[in-house]
């Protein structure tokens, strides 16, 4: 990192409340529990639609969204169970669009990789990569010109930054200091390749200096730093003075698609697995709850109700219909029908 | 009527959406440039401002991806290519995002998005600087199309393209923006996928795009010297494309000419022929024929350009030899 | 004779050709993975060493580039999309750069480049990850465009790419990895733009495509059965593609059905249905019928899938239509 | 530019000789009186292919490419004229070219925005913003794999690190450890739209950090200093120590295409102008050249000299044929019969 990003790294936020600290526990435990259900339909077969699990990355969905409004966008891509959860999307819809039925929050046409809540900012999650990073410079700029203060943050990759359109995206919003606030969860892996067999350098936040705009490298696994960063950041955007960057430094735990964990990329991978395994977000958020005095059965009946949560989504979604063949053409054009 | 050229009809269809709807705002490169876009969109920044007229950094893909992203949150924008060619770097989001994403949601979130994309070629450009890709477009679903040929039609399918709740390419040529016509003062819409007659005949059909459209109308008088009497059909929306009034002009003239300023092979016009020829087989009464550019970049030389070039000359040759048949 | 799968054939072409040809190299994609490119390049690493096979960033437009640039620097570069729409991020270089290079300069510099590009569709991928977009490349003058049906073709097809002097995209169906076939242990060409006729018959031609080619030979038994002879031809190369091969089938039968499976509008098909409808006007004893997808993007749901991909069973309807008419 | 970078700035070149800094002159000289000959007959309609002339700008060819050998590639864009001269293209066959002649380096199906000279390592220069830089990086890979210690330089204009497939090339570059040089010619202008209408800051050498390369920010106008720091990035190259960004600032002082004074973006650019004129690349070397004792009659015979030359291939451009309609069709595919 260089002087003079580490220069704009925001002052350490004032303490969290333990409210605070409840809700990203929940968020984060709410994306872990429904993940590992579907994890464990795909392994039965129940769930057909390719799924990429966020389990491990729980924190940068949960701090960051935690930061936001419901008119605020959220922009995913192929790996946004999470994100959909931390936004305020409807779990039942969510576990029914895996399950490829018509109550899918997609309508069984997109599957995992296709998430959508348009009531609560998602506007949609797709599994190109860096796709959804320009998209989310336009909702800022229509945010601007509409008049109000959304801001309108991409969840993306490390090998998101490959991808030209990402410069071209932050160059956008930084010329035109749009509110947006690029979020790179950086797990160091783009499917079975590692960071420094796609770079030269471990050194995605120097782009924050080249584009000019601030940037900031974060513990991702620590959902308060993660928060405090994502709140100034936002307030940055709400008060017309641009995108930021923040490199959230993370690792999923699981292999790059499908439930099991990742062996493809060998003994290494195992190795590092068991470096980050400790450093569990969920774990350190409970951990830190504990220690201010929260009961441990506080947590564990927040653990037992989003068991319910999720077990009601699965039944919801195995009992849903399949759509049907007259479903097939529909939609190809919107039309004034489906406003 | 009044008249305007077919690029002073662009310019005041541009203006009147501004003005009346401040969901609508223009990107893209050349916005603020006296040259870029020709006269089509002369000094629209400093009528409506900066802030809604973006000239924009060499940035195609981001450019457009932002255009589609306003778009789904509520705007209506207009993204400008003043090239054909440089769009090529925005196929992703227009393709793989803007027209799949009504699908893919189940009609959830639209994306009004027009995409403008200038054709401008000649003038010992070559082969970077000249292409028609609209067939390109054509083949994806959940777009549409539209090649005006006239300045009324420049205007009035612009207005449609930007009320339209879907993503339209909207593909102007450069070529006709000089053509003089008549073109009503108040905004007004011409329904996307109609389209036009501009003469009707007994003998031959003759189905053109954009340019070729605007040739046609040339070539019509010297076929009647010829006592051929030709219908004209201006296509105007290529996607999806109006096979009524096309069937309907074939049923009478039992022959076919598809002109389209492209290259043939894998064409717009091949479409529009394969279709003829599959629903009117009883009907065509000869082949039809492709009037379309050779398989083969634009050259750059004036000599090579004017052979390689289509026009009049290649319309009047194509339909006496489909009547010769 | 030795039998191998289509994809094991595939990954032979690639072995022999990096064993024989030091201007060969891979670049791409998941070259180094277990499972991108399922086994059609499995460890292929390990044998030639990472040095030749470059698996890349995901950076599709600059690796596609930087396969094109050292193609016109000598080498023979077969740059890998193990998705066909992540290869519209590359349309660039493909088509604006590749395609029009040796026309552009006229012919001093070659671009032996073979671009790879694999159809991966079904298991609820949905619509990103399942488009076959082989008609916009067949449109684009300069290309040569391969789409290999057997285990024998996809060997043979790739060595012919990689020894063509001009940019060739190949492009392979995830569909077919595991069909077998015999295929010769030695290293052979297949001329592009010669399609194969794989059954002869007199009563209606099936022109195909790739996996609608391997569709066709399924669908000829039960035609059989129907006292429907069909004469089945696997188009194999579709730019250049193989016009003589096709008239003469149907000049014989009178009657065609094409098949392709990607999007019917402005697809593969429309041009060969409006080339034969052209030049076998007298001959066509029946209208072309085209055997595609519906014009939608690709939906996710298993039960939607059922219904929208076509294959053996459309094959047979559409020939018992135009053997009905 | 951050600290990291400055520290990698080559330590001052070794003097040039007088010999070297006479050819440096002869080529910006050869560049300047080409492209004004060119711009008198684009006024006068005998060119009728778009121009873009590269005045003022010459000494970033002329100090790049003479650190380069016959076997180095040099790729350009669409204000080409300077690098195909600077590497050693004919300028006949230039010349044809502009005017669509058969005997032109493209055989007249080019004209000005397409140049090639394989002879001497330019495989084409072509006018889509950026195209030829992933190719730059192609020939550089080939380089390698061929056993060559060629390099490969790929010029571009500040305008093109907007588009993402800069960024793509440079962090295949690096990844790699290319022998590529990467030449950016910051004249502040992408035609009418200035520098900071585009991007956030002034901070175009900020990307050498963030893609893990050395970056060197140069003044463009002087021939020595880019020619230092061409020798430096090319010996790097050679061995095997990969890519190097060079950001030469300069100025056009034409319009962004055609011959004339460019007064298409008003005002300001006028007093731009002002400043750049005596900043001139061609009378500093012949200052410079002077004070070290070089009789200014040395230098105006080398003036006559490229005088008589551009004459020269301004006459062979007249008396060459066009091309005839059989060529019309001929190359769209290349064969063998080509070789
Ligand atoms: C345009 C495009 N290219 C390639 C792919 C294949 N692909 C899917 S996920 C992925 C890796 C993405 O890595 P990263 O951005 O770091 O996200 P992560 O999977 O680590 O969450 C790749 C290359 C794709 N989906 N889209
Ligand atoms: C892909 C693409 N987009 C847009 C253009 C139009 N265009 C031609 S030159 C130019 C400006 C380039 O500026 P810069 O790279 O700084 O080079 P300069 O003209 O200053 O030498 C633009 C935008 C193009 N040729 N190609
Ligand atoms: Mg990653
Ligand atoms: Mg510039």
């Amino acid at each position: 990192m260089t002087d003079a990003i580490a220069a704009q790294i925001p002052p350490p936020a004032e303490e969290l409340s333990v409210d605070r600290w409840i809700d990203l526990y929940r968020t984060m435990v709410r994306i872990r529990l429904f993940e590992e259900c579907a994890a464990d339909q795909v392994e039965v077969g129940e769930i057909k639609t390719p799924c990429h699990l966020y389990i491990g990355q729980e924190a940068v969905a949960a701090g960051v969204c935690a930061a936001l409004r419901t008119t605020d966008y959220v922009w995913g891509g192929h790996r946004s169970h999470g994100h959909y959860l931390a936004k305020g999307g409807d779990m039942r819809a969510m576990m029914a669009e895996l399950y490829g039925k018509r109550t899918g929050c997609s309508r069984g046409r997109g599957g995992s990789m296709h998430l959508i809540a348009p009531e609560v900012g998602i506007l949609g999650t797709v599994p190109l990569v860096a796709a959804t990073i320009p998209l989310a410079v336009g909702a800022a700029l229509a945010s601007r010109l509409q008049g109000t203060d959304a801001v309108s943050v991409t969840f993306f990759g490390d090998g998101a930054v490959e991808e030209g359109h990402f410069h071209e995206s932050v160059n956008l919003a930084a010329l035109y200091r749009l509110p947006v606030i690029f979020v790179c969860e950086n797990n160091f892996y783009a499917s079975h390749m590692r960071l420094l067999e796609r770079r030269a350098a471990d050194s995605i936040i120097d782009f924050a200096a080249g584009h000019g705009l601030p940037g900031i490298r974060l513990d991702g696994n620590d959902v308060g730093a993660v928060y405090a960063a994502a709140i100034e950041a936002a307030g940055r955007g709400r008060r017309g003075q641009g995108p930021t960057l923040l490199e959230c430094r993370t690792y999923r735990w699981r292999g790059h698609v499908g439930p099991s964990w990742d062996t493809d990329v060998g003994v290494k991978r195992r190795d590092e697995l068991k470096d980050w395994l400790p450093k569990d977000p969920i774990a350190r958020a409970r951990h830190r709850l504990q220690a201010t005095g929260v009961a441990p059965e506080v947590l564990d009946r927040i653990d037992a109700d989003v068991r319910r949560e999720v077990e009601d989504a699965l039944a919801f979604a195995r009992e849903s219909p399949y759509p049907q063949d007259e479903d097939l053409l529909t939609h190809v054009y919107w039309t004034e029908a489906d406003a | 009527m009044r008249t305007l050229t077919y690029a002073q009809a662009i310019r005041e269809a541009h203006a009147q959406l501004l003005a009346t709807d401040p969901r609508v705002f223009l990107l893209g490169q050349g916005l603020w440039s006296p040259w870029y876009a020709g006269t089509s969109l002369k000094d629209i920044d400093k009528e409506f401002g900066r802030d809604r007229i973006l000239d924009s950094p060499v940035s195609e893909n981001a450019t457009t991806g932002a255009a589609i992203g306003a778009a789904m949150a509520g705007m209506r924008p207009i993204v400008f290519h003043p090239r054909m060619d440089f769009m090529l770097l925005a196929v992703d989001p227009i393709v793989n995002q803007a027209a799949n994403w009504s699908y893919m949601f189940g009609g959830q979130v639209p994306v009004p998005v027009v995409i403008r994309a200038a054709i401008n070629r000649g003038g010992e450009q070559a082969a970077q600087h000249s292409q028609a890709l609209q067939a390109m477009f054509m083949h994806i679903p959940g777009l549409k199309v539209v090649m005006p040929s006239t300045p009324y039609d420049a205007k009035g399918l612009l207005v449609s393209a930007v009320q339209d709740g879907n993503p339209v390419m909207y593909i102007d040529d450069r070529w006709l923006y000089e053509d003089e016509g008549e073109v009503p003062e108040e905004m007004y819409a011409i329904p996307l996928g109609r389209a036009a007659v501009r003469r009707s005949g007994r003998d031959v059909t003759i189905v053109a795009t954009s340019f070729m459209a605007a040739q046609a109308v040339l070539a019509a008088p010297r076929l009647e010297g010829e006592g051929i009497d030709a219908e004209l059909i201006d296509l105007r929306t290529l996607k999806p494309w109006d096979r009524e009034t096309v069937f309907a002009s074939v049923r009478k003239t039992g022959r076919l000419v598809v002109a389209d300023a492209a290259w043939k092979t894998g064409g717009a016009a091949a479409e529009i022929a394969a279709v003829v020829a599959e629903e009117l087989f009883g009907a065509l009464r000869a082949p039809v024929s492709r009037v379309c550019l050779p398989d083969a970049p634009a050259p750059m030389s004036v000599p090579l350009e004017q052979a390689y070039y289509v026009g009049t000359d290649e319309i009047v040759g194509a339909a006496r030899r489909v009547l010769a048949h």
